[in-house]
């Protein structure tokens, strides 16, 4: 059932979210978001400002929905402090505590590796529909990652 | 119930399985939240609505995101035809339908063909069963859309619809299937080989009215046609009757648990009745009696006498009986069925539906049979004919 | 529920109330008829559909052939929209809606526009409310059908149907208004004396899901859109949820009666928590505050924060209310209403929509001000703004 | 809201069957005919031929509904005896009992003026529906009448 037709609905993506046919549905009405990420939105690490970082990014636009700021402090190439401020959903704060979280303490080029997906493995998995807001928190990093790099680079 | 009912109309609707009343009633009392909510009442709503789903796909192998529920047989048939058509409108215009279709798909044809789409309406032999072949010829390169029940409601007929689906796929035709009176009765395990949409409805299958299905294969071009917030993957708008469907979802595992014992059961209770009236009535003749039909239904009619002086007698006794469809009460003339199967007026207008059910029993099979003897006995006595 | 639930979410849907209970319970044991068969059964079933359809023509001063039943307010509204532009395609094409409409009629409209009809979004004011002459100044001969809704399901606020109403009938043509939130809230005895298709819903009411209403004041050109048998004065196909329905016509008594006490009882706690909050927080705006709005609906914005976190704060302390309106959960981006009033996208993420109803008190209403003021007070200590 | 388009489904008899509003609903649900016509239906008067009748008349067509033959012995211008048969609904059966047993022991000029309405109004009401079926008795009566005047008139 193939068609060139702009004006056909094709809802071919039906079962886009959700498990695959002979998959248990939960048993019981599970919070949209698991515990580990419950715990981060309300108790969320690593939050604050660091006056005269190393390191800061801006990222998103509260207008589109979330936005973070990150500062870094980096010494020796590794980064001995980090700390956010999130204006967004739960998702976003989230994952944004968690980057924070696995940031703290690694050697910038080991950073610089950090994906998305291990900000999701680590909190074990956000809902489908809420994975863009995993963007965030990676994102700021690299950017305040970047943005220590250029100081640095300045100052030389 | 005053009097002992006996109920021959499992066609029109059945009782609620107990199952399916258990399903329900939680929502009744504390549990009333809209699946659309955020918060936990909300999550309850939209996981019983999940499981609902995931157990309808269970039954039909497919995904749970192809089950969509819709408020019963009608909607599901309704959105079927004029969904199919409006998404490919622009790839053609000519609709088949089978001349012996539920109101529901044939009134829908009709409308679509009053808003320029070109409808044939395939006819039915003796026994009113489609002939493939007469189906087959019809098609045309802007043949987009072809719909052909699984069994008939009034004479319980089985049709050729993994013919006909083998057929549609083979042109590319999106092929539709009314199943709401072969579910429970025959095995739908596999019914996406050959069908891309598949109409089901819970009140026929001992589950409460208010829900059904329409099943829609990944990929089949379908329209909205009750459009609104983004429910049923923007299929059907509207607030979910999560009762109905948890309901429905159980009732469902019933229709399929043991379904050739439950056949063969019922079955062979219809068999005895039929051949109780054979002996007993003179001047009768079974109706589809030479085609595959499902086991629960009979159809029968009595030269010389009018059905609805045979239902009041019968509903007198406490015997419940339909004539023609349930669906035919408000609306008056021969049923279209038997028309299309070659019967005259006046012998369809002696035609009465008896659809036994789970609860049906010899005893009961027995009492039905003699008194429509004696009824239509006494009515040809007062005969003009 | 695991803790003490507080559900200040009753425009999203309500608890089932004992009455509405009571009335669909016998539908679940042994009265399972289906109104369309000849039988004892059937004719019970069909009693009970007229007793209902009674009841509701009571209430709303109409003939019982006036209430037309269906699945819900979706569906109503899809009925009268597709149904009048069906009826009064050959008299015109131009419809016109207001643009803070439920998705179930902005989608409709939107549905009616790409298949050939032309529509007008009519805009509201900064305090959500349409403007009867920016209404009147669109209209043109070839109108055929106005559809603004009573009472807006985010906001609460009134809109000035009557005028918008009359108008329309001087000029021939059809109003129609989704009266779901409205319908309980303020009084809807004289509707047809301004409207000619008025559209409820059950589950709003205290009543079931799986019911609603289009009231077609006799005489409104109206095709019908899900067709089949002869039901509904063959306006809206399908055997009748009779369970439903008699538990929407309970549940309808229910909403009018002490109507005034209600809202005044309602009405004084909303007051109360909006009190609170503009005492306790700084930062937030009262959406429609200077509109005229029914009882329990309160819509707030809070600056700087984002609606979802609030929403998940308060769930977890078992406080259930909603962003915008329930059914845009699966809808991301601010609220079609709150942005139609001119509020920018980052204030429309920061709204909350708090529904109050009978079962709520003021115990509840202090509770729910004081866990705002903790929950915005965190949510803002960690904003990036 | 008039209209002249011929595509309007314009239900404006919406409520014709129904009665108006305020009237109350029945209480219990009642059979779709009253005791009067159930017992005419299930004992229905005067059934049976008469041999050499002085009128009779067939009425209806079986192939469209209903069917009726009726027989009329005359006397002194009385209707002495009058029977009847029928195939045909409930409502048919019904009122052509009635109607046998309202013109039995008449004078012809008063059978002549009996109206369906008399028919109706002695079953005490038969469903709006169903009330075409009513015209067949007395329609039968009048034709039986008829046609003991034309062989009267042909014996002079
Ligand atoms: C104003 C309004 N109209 C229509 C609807 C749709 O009603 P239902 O959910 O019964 O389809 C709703 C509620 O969702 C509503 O608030
Ligand atoms: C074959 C068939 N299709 C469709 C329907 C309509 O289903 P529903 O009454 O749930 O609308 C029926 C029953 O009335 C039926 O027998």
């Amino acid at each position: 059932m193939q068609s060139e037709d702009t004006d056909e609905h094709c809802p071919e993506d039906l079962s886009a979210d959700e498990p695959a046919p002979g998959e248990q549905p939960p048993e019981e009405p599970v919070l949209f978001y698991n515990e580990t990420v419950i715990d981060h939105f309300t108790s969320p690490r690593n939050v604050g400002e660091i006056d005269n970082p190393d390191g800061f990014a801006l990222v998103g636009d509260p207008a589109c929905g979330d936005q973070m700021k990150l500062w870094i402090r980096v010494e020796g190439g590794y980064i001995l402090d980090i700390k956010f401020k999130s204006f967004g959903c739960p998702g976003a704060i989230a994952t944004s505590s968690m980057a924070t979280m696995l940031a703290m303490g690694m050697h910038i080029d080991d950073a610089r590796l950090l994906t998305d997906d291990d900000v999701v493995r680590a909190l074990g998995g956000i809902p489908a529909n809420k994975e863009h807001c995993s963007l965030m928190g990676v994102g700021a990093l690299h950017a305040a990652i970047r943005d220590y790099e250029q100081r640095s680079s300045k100052k030389l | 119930m005053s009097r002992q009912t006996i109920y021959f109309d499992h066609n029109a609707t059945t009782a609620l399985c107990p199952e399916a009343r258990q399903a329900m009633l939680p929502f009744f009392e504390g549990e009333f939240g809209n699946p659309s909510s955020y918060h936990h009442l909300g999550r309850k709503a939209r996981a019983s609505l999940q499981a609902s789903r995931y157990g309808l796909a269970d039954i039909f192998n497919c995904g749970p995101g192809e089950v969509v529920f819709t408020s019963g047989g009608t909607e599901a048939n309704n959105m079927a035809l004029r969904g199919a058509a409006a998404a490919l409108r622009r790839r053609g215009r000519h609709i088949i339908v089978s001349a012996i279709e539920h109101h529901s798909v044939l009134k829908t044809a009709e409308a679509l063909a009053a808003s320029g789409y070109d409808v044939t309406f395939a006819p039915v032999d003796d026994q009113g069963v489609v002939d493939p072949q007469r189906v087959a010829a019809a098609t045309r390169p802007d043949t987009i859309l072809i719909s052909v029940m699984s069994a008939n409601n009034e004479t319980g007929a089985l049709q050729p619809v993994h013919e006909l689906g083998k057929l549609s796929r083979r042109q590319g035709i999106v092929f539709h299937t009314d199943a709401v009176q072969a579910f429970g009765k025959i095995d739908l395990g596999t019914v996406f080989e050959w069908a891309d949409l598949v109409t089901l409805a819970s009140h026929k299958i001992y589950g409460p009215a208010g829900a059904g299905a329409l099943l829609v294969r990944n990929g089949t071009p379908l329209a909205s046609v009750i459009t609104g917030g983004h429910h049923e993957r923007g299929l059907r708008g509207g607030t979910e009757n999560i009762a109905a469907i948890a309901g429905f979802a159980a009732a469902s595992l019933q229709a399929v648990a043991g379904l050739d014992e439950k056949a063969a059961r019922i079955g062979s209770l219809r068999d005895r009745f039929e051949a109780r009236l054979l002996e007993d009535i003179s001047g009768i003749c079974i109706n589809s009696r030479d085609a595959r039909r499902v086991h629960n239904t009979s159809n029968i009619c009595f030269e010389g006498v009018e059905s609805e002086s045979v239902l009041l007698h019968l509903d007198l006794l406490g015997i419940c009986a339909s004539a023609g469809s349930a669906c035919t009460t408000g609306e008056p003339g021969p049923s279209h069925v038997l028309r299309a199967m070659g019967l005259s007026n006046m012998q369809a207008q002696g035609a009465l539906r008896f659809s036994l059910g789970r609860s049906t029993t010899a005893e009961e099979v027995d009492t039905v049979a003699a008194a429509l003897a004696g009824i239509v006995e006494k009515l040809r006595s007062l005969s003009s004919l």
